[in-house]
Order: C-alpha cells, then sequence, then structure tokens
C-alpha cells in the first residue's frame, strides 16, 4: 500500500521537549485573528474559540505525575477530511501555499467539516461575538471578522503568508526562510514552534520536520499532516 | 377505552373471528355508492375537538418551530446545544428520525403494492400522506440546522456570477439532491392514485371543496383510457420509488458513514438506516392507523384487525433484521479493535447517555420480540400503538446514540463533550405538531382512503367453493 | 361552456405571477440602488476636471504603488494645489471650509470591497494594470460612478484572461479571502 | 392589470428579472452606508492599509521584555516581541500579546475624578488644571506625611519619585508588587548579598546548564523574567548537540515548571531548608569538599523526615548534581516565602557555589539592575504609619494594595485614616474607587518611559518605552503631573526637578547610556533618543554581566525549624500561587480570563486545589465550593481534584473591581495570607495551615479538558 504523497509548501514543527505548555501560542493567535472570547458559560459548555489548544493529558500516578501538553492546530492535512465533506467549498484546498482553508464568506455552516475534522481544530461562531467599543479597534483588518454561523480555524496565518508573498515579489525576491511566521510562532517563548516552506529541504523546519523524534498527529489516518511533532522528554545525555 | 374493549370483545376470541370471511375487508364488500358517501363524511365530518387540536397544533408548529427557529436565526446556534465536539445535535437526529419516517409510506405503499399484499389497500394513502409531510417535516431540519440560512441556496447547483458549484464530493450535496427527488416523485406518487379519489370528491362536493378537487382532479371522467394510463403510471412509480427510498436512506447514512468519525464509518451503515427507517416508519403507521381509527368516521370499516396482524408480523420480522444488522455493526467494530472506536461503543454502553442506549434495546428488540409473536397481542390496537410508539422511541434513541454520543467521544478524551439540547427540544417538538398539523387538515381535505382501490380489491375478492370449503379468491386484475 | 380563458389570463394565476413579479423588480431596483447609484459626496468631486489637466491618478491616491489601498488625499493635499489655484466654486468654498474648520474631509467610498475581500493594489499595478481597466474612465465622470457587476466572476475571469500560467494563484480563495 | 400583460411584456420583464438576478448575485457591498475618512494631516510615515510598527517595552509584569507594536490607522493591532531585545528575542508570553486589550479596555478611566471614596454623591469630575493644583496642595504638605506607593510603575516614574522624595525629605516611595512577592525577590537580593556580598538580583544561565535544581522558582510562569526563562529553557532542553538538560524541581504542589521538570519531587513545604542543607552536604561530599561547618549539624535522615524524600533519592540527586558538567540551582517562590526562606536562598546560591559555576556558563550572574523593589517589611511599616494616622497624603501608582495585600494586614482600615488619597490608576481598581481623586495615568502603550531590565537578560540593557498610539482618553502621564505639580510649587523644585515635563526627564536621564559602550550611539541626546526610541532601548552588542567573586558559605550552624504539624485530615498546608493573571492586574484582560489555565485548564475562575485521594477522604467532589479558612481569613472556592500536589496540601486564585470582565470573579487567595515576614523581609506566604469546610454549594469550573475523558467522570 504506498503512502498517497501530496505536494507539500508550509509546515509547521512543533517541539514538545521545548514546548512547557505556557499558552502564549494562544494568547497570540487569538489577538493576531481577531478571535473571540466567549465568557466563562460557553468555555464550560465546549464553545471556547481556540484556533488552537493545549492539550494537556497527564501521565503517571503521583509522585510520579507530570502533564503531557501538545499544541492542536488545524493540522493543514494534505489529505484533509474536512475538504470532500463541505457542501460549498467553503473547506477548500489551497493548491498554492497547500494548506486547508476555512473560507469565511462561502460557509453555510453545516459544521461537517467540524465532526469529520478528527483533531477537533475547527470552531464554531455560535453567536455574534461584538467587542464593546472601543476594543474593537485592536481587531486586525488582515483578518476577516467573522460573524455568527461561520465555521473558522487555524490559517497558518494566511494573512501573513499573503503579505510575506507579496512583499517579497513586490522587491523582486524570493520569501525566506523564517520571513514568514504565524502568530503562534512569533510569541512561542521557549522556540518550540517553528515554521517554514517544507517543500524546500534546506529550511530549519524541514530540517527538524526529518528529526527522528518525528511523528504526526493520527498520521494512521492518512491525513497526510502538515505538522509535525517531536516526541517531548528523552533521556538525560541522549 | 370503552371502544377499545368492546373492540376486544368484537375480536374474541380470535381464532374464530379469523375464520369469519367478513372480517377480512375484502371480503367484507359495500355497495360503492355507500363506500363513497362513507368516505366522504369521514372527510367532511369536523368535531369541535378536531378544531380544537387542530388550531392549537397550527398554533405549535408557529410557536415551537418558526418562532423558535427565527429566534434562531437572530440569535445564532448558539441557542441551540451543539458544541464542540458535538456539532450535529438533534437537529439531525430528527432529521434522521424524520426521514426513516418518511420510508413507511412508500415501503407500505410501493413495495407492497409491487408485491401485491392485498391488505394494504385501505391504508397506503395513510401511508403516502406520512412520507410527503414526515419528509416535509425532515427536509426542514438541513436548513434549521445551518448556520447560515440565509444562503443555504448556495447549495443548488446554478450557474453565478461566483464562478462557483456546490461540491459534488459532499454527502450533503448528495443529501440535498436525493431528498429533493425523493420529495418530488412521493409527492408525485402521493398524487398519483389520488386522482380518482379527488373525482370522486370533485362530484360529491359544492363549494369551495368543489373548485380545489376540480382543479385537482385533473378532468378525471374514469374513461378506460384514462384508468390504463393511471395503472401503468403508478406501476412505473411504484417501481422506480423503491429504489429512490433505498438510496435517500442510503445517502443519509452516508453522511455518517463517509466521515471519518469513529463510530461512524462502517460500511453496515446504509442497509442498518434503511432497515431502522422502515422499522420506525411501519411502527409509525400502525400508530396512525389506530389514531385514525378511533378519531375518524367509518374508519372501523376500512382499518380492521388484520391489518394491525399483518403489519404486527411485518414490524416483527423488522426488528429481527434490525437486531441482526445492530449486532453486526457492534460486532464487527467491537471485534475491529481499533482504540477509538472500541472507546465510542464502550461509551455508548457505559458513558452518560448509556440509557439511551439500553432505552434503544428494550424498545426495538425486547418489547417487540417479548409481544409481537402473539396473535391476540397484535390484534390488540391500542397495545399495538403503545407497541408501536415504543420503536420509535428507541428508534429515536438510536439516531441519538449515533450523533451526539458518538460525535461526544472521538479520538482525543481530552477533548470530549457533553451535549444537552436546548432549543431544539421546542423546535423538535415544532416539527411534531406541524406533521400532525399537515395530516390533520390533510385528512379533511383529501380523501385518506383509497376508495377505488378498495374497491378494486373488494370485485377481486370472493369466496369460492372448493370441494366443501368455501375458500376466499383473488382475481389479478392487472397484468 | 365558453370558450375558457387562457391560463395567464384567469385572476389567480395573473395575480400569483404579477406579485412574484414586483417582488423581482422590488428587489432589482433596491439591489441597483444600493449597489450601483452614485452615492452623494461631501464634495462634488470633479475628476473629468483634474484628469483633463493632467493630474495623474497617483499624485492624489500614492498607495497603489506599495500598499493595498490607493488612500484618498487628506486636505493638506487639496489646499496645497487649491490655496494657489483660487477660482470660485460653491464646491471650493465648502473645500475651504472643511481647512479653516481643520476637519477631514467625509468622502463615501465608491470602489469598496467587502470585509471578507482582500484587495491589494500594488501587485495590480505592478502587473501593468492602468486604473481605467477597473475604475472606468474618471475622465468622463464628475463624481467616481461605481462601475457594474464587479464581482467575484468579473475577478476570476480577468485574473485568467490575463494571468493563465498563475491560474494555481490566482484562482486560490486564499488570495482574497481569509 | 395582470390581465394586460402580454406574453411579450412577460418576456421582457423576465429579462429585467434575469439582469437583476445577475446583479443580486454577485453584488457588491452596500458602499453607500460607509463614510471614510482620512487623516487630515496624515503623517508622512503613515499609510492607510499599510502598519506602522512601534518598538516599546512591555508593562505587563516588571521583566521589561522589548516589544514590537503593529499599528494601523493609528490603532495599536498586535503586539509581538522585539527580536533585538535581549530579553526576550522576539518572545512574548500571554500577558505580553494580550495587552491591547489594557489600552482599549472600555473600564478604563477616562479622566481626572474626584472619586470621593466611591461616595457617588460627591463624586465628580475635574480638569486636570484641578487635578494639578490638588497634587501641589498635597506635595506641599509636611514631607514626612506624604507616601508614595508605587508597584508596577515604569522605572523612570520611579526615580521621578524617588528624586521628588529626596528633595522634600519625604519617606522614599515603596515599590510593592505581589509578582515581586510571589519570586521571593527581596529574599533572592538579600541572599545574593550575604553569599556574594554585592546587593543585585542573581541571573542564572539556564540555557546554558545542564542539571538543574530548582526549589520552589515557578521559571516557567512568573519568575523574574518568565519570558527569558522560557526562552532559556528551550535552549536548555534541545539547543545543544550533545546534551538535553535535566530539570528537577522541589515543590510541594505541582506548578507549570515542576509539569515540565524530568524530576518533580514533593517535598513538604517548610523542609526546602534542611534539603537544600542536606543536598549542600552530599554535593560537597561528592566532589570532595570540605564542608563548612554551617552543615555538620544537618543528618540525611533528618532532612528525610522534615521533607518526605528518601534518602537513596536524596543521594542520586546529590551525586547527578555533583557529576553534572554544568549544575546550576535556582532558588525563588515559595520555598523563599518561609520563616528561613533567606536561609534556603543562601544555601542554594551555596549550592551552586559548591559546583563552582559562578560565572561559568551555565551558571549564577548578578544582574545589571539595581534592584528597586521594597520588601513586604517596607509595606507593613507603611501601614502602621498610615494606621497611626502619620501618613496625611498617599499616592499610588500601579499597585491595587487592597487586592494584593494581605486582608489581615489591615490595610483597609488603616486606608481610611489616611485624609487624602490619590490614585493614578488607569483602571477602577479596588484601591482607585477607595481613594478621593483618581488622576488617570496614560495606560503603557500610550506613554514614554524607560524600564530597566530586571533579571532576564545577559548583558546591561535598559528597555524605552514609547506611546504607540495618541491617548485614547483625557489622561496625563503621571511624571507630567508631578513635574508640573512640584515646580508650581516652586523653591527647592525648581532647582531639584530641572525637567520641563516627562520626555525631558526622560531625555536627561538616558544621557549616561550615550558613552556606556551600547550597540550605538550618537553625538548629542536628540539622535541617540531617536534611536533609542527605534531600538526599543539601549544594550550593549556583547553579553558580559558581572560573576560573584566569591561566595561565602553559611558560618555557623544552622538550626532547622520543623514544618508545622499538621492535624490529620483536618489541617492542610494551603499554598496561593499567581497564574498568567500575574499579580491580578491581568484580570480584566478578556483573552487572559479566556486562556486556560496551564495545568488544571480552568478559565475565569478562582478553584482550589486538592489532591484526589484527599479529596475522597473529605468527600469531596469536582466542583464543590469549599470554604478555606486560614487564621488570617477565609475565602469560598470550587474543588479541582488536582492529581499533582502533595495530598495534605491544597492550593489556590479573583476580583471585586477592575472592570466587567474581573469584577465578581473567583476568591482572592491575599485574604488567606499572613503578614509575618522571613529574615529578609519577604512575605512568609509559603506555608500557611489552612481547614477546609464544605458548603454544600456547587460551581462547576468552566474548564477546557473533558472532565470525563481525562478523569474518567460524567
Amino acid at each position: 500500500m504506498a503512502e498517497k504523497e501530496a505536494p507539500q509548501k508550509w509546515g509547521l514543527v512543533v517541539d514538545l521537549d521545548r514546548c512547557t505548555g505556557c499558552n502564549a501560542c494562544i494568547a497570540a493567535c487569538s489577538m493576531e485573528n481577531n478571535i473571540p472570547f466567549t465568557g466563562e458559560d460557553d468555555v464550560a459548555y465546549g464553545r471556547a474559540m481556540y484556533w488552537l489548544y493545549n492539550k494537556r493529558e497527564w501521565v503517571g500516578e503521583y509522585p510520579e505525575i507530570k502533564p503531557a501538553f501538545q499544541p492542536v492546530m488545524c493540522q493543514q492535512c494534505g489529505n484533509a477530511p474536512c475538504e470532500p465533506v463541505c457542501p460549498v467549498f467553503a473547506s477548500v484546498h489551497s493548491e498554492e501555499e497547500q494548506i486547508n482553508l476555512a473560507v469565511y464568506n462561502r460557509c453555510v455552516g453545516t459544521r461537517y467539516c467540524a465532526n469529520n475534522c478528527p483533531y477537533h481544530a475547527r470552531q464554531f461562531n455560535y453567536y455574534d461575538y461584538d467587542l464593546p467599543e472601543p476594543m474593537n479597534s485592536y481587531l486586525n483588518p488582515d483578518v476577516s471578522v467573522r460573524r455568527r454561523g461561520m465555521m473558522e480555524k487555524c490559517t497558518f496565518c494566511v494573512q501573513r503568508i499573503v503579505r510575506g508573498r507579496q512583499k517579497a515579489s513586490a522587491e523582486g525576491r524570493e520569501v525566506q526562510d523564517g520571513e514568514i511566521q504565524p502568530a503562534c510562532v512569533q510569541a512561542c517563548p521557549s522556540g518550540a514552534l517553528v515554521f517554514g516552506d517544507v517543500s524546500n529541504p534546506e529550511t530549519h523546519a524541514s530540517r527538524m520536520a526529518r528529526d527522528q523524534r518525528r511523528y504526526q498527529l493520527l498520521e494512521e489516518l492518512g491525513t497526510l499532516p502538515r505538522v509535525t511533532y517531536l516526541k517531548g522528554g528523552g533521556r538525560y545525555g541522549g | 377505552m370503552a371502544a377499545e374493549s368492546k373492540l376486544m370483545q368484537a375480536t374474541k376470541p380470535a381464532e374464530h373471528a379469523e375464520d369469519d370471511p367478513k372480517e377480512h375487508l375484502m371480503l367484507d364488500p359495500r355497495p360503492r355508492e355507500e363506500m363513497n358517501r362513507m368516505v366522504m363524511e369521514a372527510m367532511t365530518t369536523t368535531t369541535r375537538r378536531y378544531w380544537i387540536w387542530l388550531i392549537s397544533l397550527g398554533l405549535g408548529a408557529a410557536i415551537l418551530l418558526f418562532g423558535a427557529w427565527g429566534y434562531m436565526i437572530a440569535e445564532g446556534i448558539g441557542v441551540a446545544g451543539v458544541n464542540r465536539p458535538v456539532f450535529w445535535g438533534v437537529f439531525i437526529v430528527t432529521f434522521v428520525f424524520w426521514i426513516g419516517i418518511s420510508h413507511a409510506g412508500t415501503f407500505v405503499s410501493a413495495i407492497l403494492r409491487v408485491f401485491k399484499a392485498e391488505f394494504r389497500r385501505p391504508f397506503t394513502r395513510a401511508a403516502e400522506l406520512m412520507t410527503t409531510f414526515g419528509l416535509a417535516a425532515g427536509a426542514l431540519y438541513p436548513l434549521i440546522h445551518l448556520g447560515r440560512v440565509w444562503v443555504f441556496y448556495w447549495m443548488v447547483p446554478y450557474p453565478n456570477a461566483r464562478w462557483l458549484w456546490p461540491n459534488f464530493r459532499s454527502p450533503l450535496v448528495w443529501d440535498f439532491l436525493a431528498i429533493t427527488t425523493y420529495l418530488l416523485s412521493s409527492t408525485i406518487y402521493l398524487y398519483l392514485p389520488l386522482v380518482p379519489d379527488l373525482a370522486m370528491a370533485r362530484d360529491r362536493t359544492k363549494g369551495w371543496r368543489h373548485a380545489i378537487y376540480k382543479v385537482l382532479a385533473l378532468g378525471w371522467r374514469g374513461t378506460e383510457a384514462e384508468w390504463y394510463r393511471l395503472r401503468k403510471a403508478i406501476n412505473i412509480f411504484a417501481f422506480a420509488i423503491i429504489p429512490v427510498m433505498f438510496s435517500v436512506h442510503t445517502i443519509v447514512s452516508w453522511d455518517f458513514a463517509v466521515g471519518q468519525v469513529a463510530g461512524w464509518h462502517s460500511t453496515i451503515f446504509g442497509p442498518y438506516f434503511i432497515v431502522g427507517a422502515i422499522l420506525s416508519g411501519v411502527a409509525a403507521v400502525v400508530t396512525i392507523l389506530f389514531i385514525l381509527r378511533n378519531t375518524m368516521k367509518h374508519f372501523d370499516y376500512f382499518i380492521r384487525m388484520e391489518h394491525f396482524d399483518a403489519l404486527g408480523k411485518l414490524l416483527l420480522v423488522f426488528s429481527m433484521a434490525w437486531a441482526y444488522f445492530f449486532f453486526n455493526e457492534y460486532l464487527i467494530s467491537w471485534y475491529g479493535g481499533d482504540t477509538a472506536v472500541r472507546r465510542v461503543i464502550d461509551m455508548h454502553a457505559t458513558g452518560p447517555d448509556s440509557w439511551l442506549w439500553y432505552t434503544m434495546l428494550i424498545c426495538n428488540v425486547v418489547i417487540p420480540w417479548l409481544t409481537l409473536w402473539n396473535k391476540t397481542i397484535r390484534r390488540t390496537p391500542w397495545a399495538m400503538f403503545i407497541i408501536t410508539l415504543l420503536i420509535n422511541v428507541g428508534m429515536y434513541a438510536e439516531r441519538y446514540m449515533i450523533i451526539p454520543a458518538t460525535l461526544g467521544h472521538q479520538r482525543f478524551p481530552f477533548d470530549w463533550g457533553m451535549y444537552s439540547p436546548r432549543i431544539e427540544i421546542p423546535i423538535a417538538l415544532g416539527t411534531l405538531c406541524l406533521f400532525m398539523f399537515l395530516y390533520m387538515a390533510a385528512a379533511r381535505l383529501i380523501p385518506l382512503v383509497p376508495v377505488w382501490e378498495v374497491q378494486e380489491g373488494q370485485i377481486a375478492h370472493s369466496m369460492r367453493t372448493v370441494g366443501k370449503a368455501q375458500m376466499p379468491s383473488v382475481t389479478e386484475l392487472e397484468e | 361552456m365558453n370558450q375558457p380563458k387562457p391560463w395567464w389570463q384567469q385572476p389567480g394565476y395573473s395575480i400569483s405571477i404579477a406579485l412574484v413579479m414586483l417582488i423581482l423588480l422590488g428587489g432589482a431596483v433596491s439591489a441597483v440602488y444600493l449597489t450601483q447609484s452614485v452615492p452623494e459626496q461631501p464634495i462634488a468631486f470633479p475628476h473629468d476636471r483634474h484628469v483633463g489637466m493632467g493630474a495623474s491618478c497617483a499624485y492624489c491616491h500614492p498607495g497603489t504603488a506599495w500598499g493595498p489601498t490607493a488612500g484618498l488625499p487628506g486636505i493638506d493635499k487639496c489646499w496645497g494645489c487649491h490655496q494657489q489655484v483660487q477660482k470660485k466654486s460653491p464646491e471650493l468654498d465648502k473645500l475651504a471650509d472643511y481647512v479653516a474648520r481643520n476637519e477631514p474631509i467625509p468622502w463615501v467610498p465608491v470602489a469598496i470591497q467587502p470585509d471578507f475581500v482582500h484587495f491589494n493594489h500594488q501587485p495590480h499595478v505592478s502587473a501593468g494594470l492602468t486604473c481605467e481597466t477597473c475604475h472606468g474612465d474618471l475622465s468622463q465622470m464628475t463624481v467616481a460612478q461605481p462601475q457594474p457587476r464587479q464581482n467575484m466572476g468579473w475577478c476570476l475571469d480577468c485574473h485568467q484572461k490575463m494571468a493563465p500560467e498563475q491560474w494555481t494563484k490566482l484562482s486560490d480563495c486564499a488570495t482574497c479571502h481569509y | 392589470m395582470s390581465n394586460t400583460i402580454s406574453r411579450r411584456d412577460f418576456l421582457k420583464l423576465a429579462g429585467v428579472g434575469a439582469a437583476v438576478s445577475a446583479v443580486l448575485t454577485g453584488c457588491g457591498p452596500m458602499a453607500r452606508y460607509i463614510v471614510r475618512r482620512p487623516y487630515t494631516n496624515m503623517p508622512e510615515y503613515n499609510q492607510a492599509g499599510l502598519s506602522t510598527y512601534y518598538a516599546s517595552t512591555c508593562r505587563e509584569c516588571p521583566a521589561g521584555c522589548g516589544i514590537i507594536v503593529r499599528t494601523k490607522e493609528g490603532r495599536a493591532i498586535t503586539i509581538e516581541g522585539n527580536p533585538q531585545h535581549p530579553v526576550n528575542r522576539g518572545r512574548l508570553c500571554s500577558r505580553g500579546v494580550t495587552a491591547q486589550q489594557g489600552l482599549y479596555n472600555p473600564d478604563r478611566v477616562r479622566n481626572p475624578a474626584f472619586q470621593a471614596r466611591a461616595d457617588a454623591s460627591r463624586a465628580r469630575s475635574i480638569t486636570w488644571d484641578e487635578a494639578v493644583g490638588v497634587v501641589q496642595n498635597a506635595l506641599g504638605s509636611q514631607p514626612d506625611q506624604v507616601a508614595f506607593l508605587l508597584g508596577m510603575a515604569p522605572d523612570h516614574l520611579f526615580d521621578l519619585v524617588s528624586e521628588l522624595t529626596s528633595i522634600t525629605g519625604a519617606p522614599p516611595p515603596i515599590r510593592y508588587n505581589a509578582l515581586s512577592t510571589f519570586e521571593g525577590r527581596a529574599t533572592l537580593v538579600e541572599a545574593a548579598a550575604q553569599t556574594f556580598n554585592q546587593s543585585a538580583l542573581p541571573y542564572f544561565d539556564l540555557a546554558n546548564a545542564e542539571v538543574t535544581f530548582a526549589f520552589g522558582a515557578n521559571l516557567l510562569e512568573n519568575y523574574l523574567s518568565p519570558v527569558a526563562y522560557n526562552r532559556a529553557y528551550g535552549e536548555f532542553r534541545r539547543g545543544r548537540l550533545t546534551r538535553r538538560g535535566y530539570l528537577v524541581v522541589f515543590e510541594p504542589r505541582q506548578s507549570l515548571t515542576g509539569g515540565n521538570a524530568d524530576e518533580w519531587i514533593p517535598i513538604r513545604p517548610g523542609s526546602e531548608a534542611i534539603l537544600a542543607a542536606a543536598l549542600n552536604r552530599l554535593v560537597a561530599e561528592a566532589r570532595g569538599i570540605p564542608a563548612s561547618p554551617a552543615f555538620s549539624a544537618v543528618t540525611l535522615a533528618a532532612a528525610a523526615a522534615a521533607s518526605g524524600v528518601s534518602e537513596e533519592k536524596l543521594r542520586s540527586l546529590a551525586d547527578l548534581f555533583a557529576s553534572a558538567v554544568h549544575p546550576l540551582a535556582i532558588p525563588g517562590g515559595g520555598a523563599l516565602a518561609q520563616a528561613d526562606g533567606l536561609v534556603t536562598a543562601r544555601l542554594v546560591l551555596n549550592l551552586n557555589a559548591l559546583v563552582q559555576n559562578l560565572g561559568q556558563p551555565g551558571g549564577v550572574f548578578l544582574a545589571a539592575s539595581t534592584p528597586t523593589a521594597s520588601d513586604f517589611a517596607a509595606v507593613k511599616d507603611l501601614v502602621q504609619r498610615m494606621a497611626d494616622s502619620k501618613v496625611k497624603v498617599l499616592f499610588v501608582h500601579g499597585a491595587n494594595p487592597l487586592f494584593e495585600l494581605p486582608q489581615s494586614l489591615g490595610f483597609v482600615e488603616a486606608l481610611a485614616k489616611v485624609p487624602l488619597v490619590i490614585s493614578f490608576a488607569s483602571f477602577p481598581d479596588e484601591t482607585a474607587l477607595a481613594s478621593d481623586y483618581i488622576l488617570p495615568d496614560h495606560t503603557p502603550l500610550e506613554s514614554f518611559g524607560y524600564q530597566r531590565v530586571l533579571a532576564g537578560s545577559n548583558r546591561p540593557a535598559q528597555s524605552s518605552i514609547q506611546p504607540v498610539v495618541a491617548p485614547l482618553y483625557d489622561t496625563r502621564a503621571t511624571a507630567d503631573v508631578l513635574i508640573a505639580a512640584a515646580r508650581g510649587l516652586g523653591g527647592a523644585f525648581i532647582d531639584g526637578l530641572p525637567y520641563r515635563d516627562e520626555v525631558d526627564f526622560i531625555q536627561q536621564k538616558i544621557v549616561p547610556l550615550i558613552g556606556a559602550g551600547g550597540f550605538y550611539t550618537a553625538p548629542e541626546v536628540l539622535t541617540f533618543w531617536t534611536r533609542w526610541l527605534q531600538y526599543g532601548g539601549w544594550w550593549t552588542p556583547e553579553a558580559g554581566l558581572d560573576a560573584p567573586q566569591s561566595a561565602a558559605a553559611p558560618e555557623a550552624a544552622i538550626s532547622f525549624a520543623a514544618p508545622l504539624a499538621l492535624e490529620e485530615d483536618k489541617q492542610f498546608y494551603l499554598i496561593a500561587f499567581p497564574n498568567h493573571f500575574g499579580d491580578g492586574s491581568g484580570a480584566n484582560r478578556p483573552w487572559l480570563q479566556e486562556l486556560p489555565d496551564w495545568m488544571t485548564t480552568v478559565t475565569w475562575n478562582s478553584w482550589v486545589e486538592i489532591h484526589p485521594k484527599t479529596a475522597d477522604e473529605l468527600g469531596l467532589h469536582d466542583d464543590d465550593v469549599v470554604r478555606i479558612s486560614t487564621p488570617y481569613g477565609s475565602v469560598e472556592a470550587s474543588v479541582y481534584r488536582y492529581p499533582a500536589i502533595r495530598p495534605d496540601t491544597i492550593a489556590g486564585q479573583g476580583h471585586t473591581a477592575l472592570g466587567r470582565w474581573a469584577e465578581g470573579r473567583g476568591c482572592n487567595p491575599a485574604q488567606l495570607l499572613p503578614v509575618s515576614v522571613n529574615a529578609a523581609g519577604d512575605l512568609t506566604f509559603g506555608t500557611v495551615v489552612a481547614s477546609i469546610t464544605p458548603t454544600g454549594k456547587r460551581r462547576p469550573l468552566a474548564r477546557v479538558e473533558s472532565k470525563e475523558g481525562i478523569y474518567g467522570k460524567h
């Protein structure tokens, strides 16, 4: 059974050994992408809008217990389960950037994509989340503010990708490695997140993605994720 | 209740009653004109109680369904109970439920017609009407469920300035097409055999009813050529609608089965859903027949113990078939050993919603198997009424287990979610009101018994003497 | 029985047809009004005169060369010329009033994209497109007029014709929608 | 009418309909309802649609991380890290990136007001002229009756107030912030002074260490310079090709740092000192160094008994530490907040001296800045003076003592005895509401200033603060108000404060930096000032910090206090800890409220962590509300059954004011804390004995995790 191959472009590497679980990525993502906060009741009911959540599971028993943190965002699958099920092409593959797009303005809100996403990386706008004046001033004009009834998800900060690409092309050059960084990668204090063009074997992200500690989330499902995790832990001296 | 006990007495002792050929509608003919009058009376008689019911159901549908839906459109889906990860909730459960109900009409009418099951004759119309209205109620749900219903037409393939078409790879588009096809064909299939009856009604009414029937009867005069074409058309439709019916529920099941949700991704979902749909549909037919028999004039003539008996047998068979598929589905998933799937089926039996899972098994398997083998019970209408209601409760629970209870327990335990319906409850009740409202209104607008079919059957049936025994016999009217 | 009237002349049918037509027409009129009519501007700016005198578009809308928006000139820019070029006109008096009050002129944008469309002038200008291609011939207009049917199909049509070799990129949803 | 419609007309109409529907299906936006206002005078660097970036300094905590704020059309859009800044190198934490929610908070104080201590009938808005007059009168009162309480106020304001008080002869400003207590900052400084003979905050080179022992230091959360330590942590783990760093954390309740450790040693609170002493002795033995006589009295058995860690474990840990090439021991947080916290800090610093890592890569350095924070003892003293009616005027800036100070300190009563309280708060926090005047300062993103890098930089650095947006409201920089008021008094103030305004003050203060060997210089101050703003501060091009020259081990034998005894199943050690709200001032940032807590994933509320075993014994379930009582006060909070805490320990995090997102949420653990201090003057919040009473109420916590999935409960 030959592994299905798909063209690659952008990739994200998460080094779980560096990740401390500090959640700066979630905050940075939310501020960059105009993600609304929902309040206590809705968070408790499973309606928090994190595009990127930190999956904290416990390993071991007291006193040898420790949390296993794993930031989970849209894995930008090469063979994405969310794409074929959308009736209106709102969840669609970007052939140019090789990521999965959530085209907000096309979405009719069937939420099928969200069910079919094994990572639960997609979020739904249950209401219009209006920010009180003047808090709406910080909304990022590069990212559409979503209205009620739409799906949304991590886009690898596609606005930054497009901006970087347009900037590079206006200056008549190729995009440099590390020039484009999603908000989470930029904020990550411990440098656990690395983003780059994985179709180019020389980029930092490509080199990290070939690390022997690599694995992908639910890779057995054949979704061909573009996010690579590097296993944490390891031994002293190893 | 008094009426029921009287009926019980009339049917006792059962075995003797069955021997009486008069017990069979087909062998208990009445003059044509009398039967026409009976049907017309049934249709036109309205009591105060009827109006109270009709108005309150209409109001119920307006407030519970359309009022609540409007509020939800204005506020957002947040007023419903869906959350992450249970993105589909009671709306889709009720959708599948109504689509299941809608299978009854086609099954009872088309399949039994094709197989020439004679007992079908008096209630094909009642069943077909269920199909149409069940579908109408069910078809609302994909719309209700949408986050942005005001752009639902993007699912319709039409040329537009965006150069965009629907995604034909999406099961939802298949669903959309299948349901519209089914709605259209079942409406036509309801309408075709109705034409002679409408003509009958046209000839016996005056005023606004006459005007309506005049238009709807399409100038039917009952000539040989018309009958020939009608029979031909009904025959074609009867055969053609069966694959449509199978495809519809298969496609509904594909909404789940093609997904990669653990617990959905199963090859048996197609037939499993069809059997489930027929089980719930036939059960709903029995429920409705009981209500019709008790509320409508002269219906105790048309709907008899033999019908409950025959449908009861059918139900038993389908309950067994359903159990077989359920067992198959469960065993294969369990044996397959995929952790995620295992966890889902474990959660079904032990999770917070496990009471629904047991309700499902009790209502769909235990109760039918313990009761329906017994002829006395099968021939006791109120018992059948309760049993069939319970079967539908069980089938509703089944869909609930398949949708929210499965979605809530997917691959990452960190992400498991609890779901509790909120505005879904009034909306679901609202569609029930809508269905009942439409059905009740239709019961006074169209002849609910296909008179010509009954009469045709009665002409074809006769008692023959074979040797010393009196035997019922049927003449083939159609080739 | 008389010869029945043809169906479209029977009252029931004709009334329903009329209703449907009325609704369609109403929708059409309001749609045209909302999207295609020329909005009222605080100053009836004569584009034709400025273009006619040889002013280049980029003089007042310089952002096209390096950014997403063309930009609107502030009162400084207007006044830069007009305090020299004094001509009696009620519109120019309005300008003088704004300058005197040091208030921005509340222009009503005409060529504007919805929030979910991220249009960038710069690549288009770099690709050699002229302003008239999309904004119409301003030398024939006083205040800017909306161009009809500038919808997604129009964008795609041009993308396909102008740069077929870049179709993958230019038809990608993420090029404009994010 | 319809009868007149001919077939031809019909077709015509249909044609119109088709054209119309073509418009409808692809119609543009309704432009006519949008009005666009260009800048009246657009700044030349500002282009509509393009971003403008400003370098500044994050002031959500005192660490002094460099930020770059992306603005568009005069609005602050996103906050990114300054890639060149030596503290954070382009990285930020969750508090830093959500700072716009402070700037654009709808509950900000929008104009100066006579607040009248929340007496609505007398409260009114005032003008800034009146306000300056009020401050002027206040400054003119008898100097020893004027007190300044500064918290997170930026360093330039602290410097200005220090100058001001030195002119009048008033007591120097007190700079107290709950975070400095939670870090044990005063204890660290005092321990460094006693051990290294230099009064400075130690800088621990975590990035190059190989085995790190952290004693209560919550490096990854709120310790001195969290982003710097997070960054170093990443390097510590995977920055080298050779060895992965190994982290051991000693603390009774697993914090985020403990959770990321390779070994978390749940020790009994109060046993840190004896444990550190035992490790000192073992490490000295393993390295063959003669142990200081101070440790001779310490036995392994006693340490094991006190801490609850087995002797073998202690021995193997000591071996690990002694045999490592670059071992590092970091004291901090709860470990220092004990009665003998200073001893613990000295012993832990001495561990570093034993393995000779002072000034070595992966070792201990001394941070460049002079510590300016006051200890808790000074606050206690101030409260005492207030209670004794010796304070007539109290200025409060960047602090919220009503919230941050332990209730038992009696600040409320003391505040009532101060006739004039002037708050410079930007937000209506508890203290601001209880003051006479609120003279709102600009929020950090609207102000000028500088911040000396606290302890997160491997080189001397000073970070610049500049406004990234025009002030939103009628607020005024406190430095400007003070300068105007003081100079208005005339006399000594004119000569003592030769500054026109805040900017002039800052420019004069950065003059010494021009020739101090930074990575840029300038011929005169204005050019230097431009670059200083542009780069986000000043620092040296090469890394370099002073290393401690010598280390003095404790000489005399130390006697260790036994950990507080508990009544079994009735009493518990209570550990108060800060989460990502820091000192609590982050609670009005809705996104910080929405962010899950690191360990429990709880949002928008406070909770008390109880080990499941203990909870079972007490019959407590998740989300049960319990009352936690200490001798000093009591609060109610929901139970979180937390598997990573000692069974004899509980831990807990609220506000009564501070705007819509913070008000009435959770509980304030400061109400439970004692007021006693350790030898260095830091609050000893480390061990408080508390009891738990179930209230019978339930308040479900909004957690992101699935309780069912993670803990198997429905």
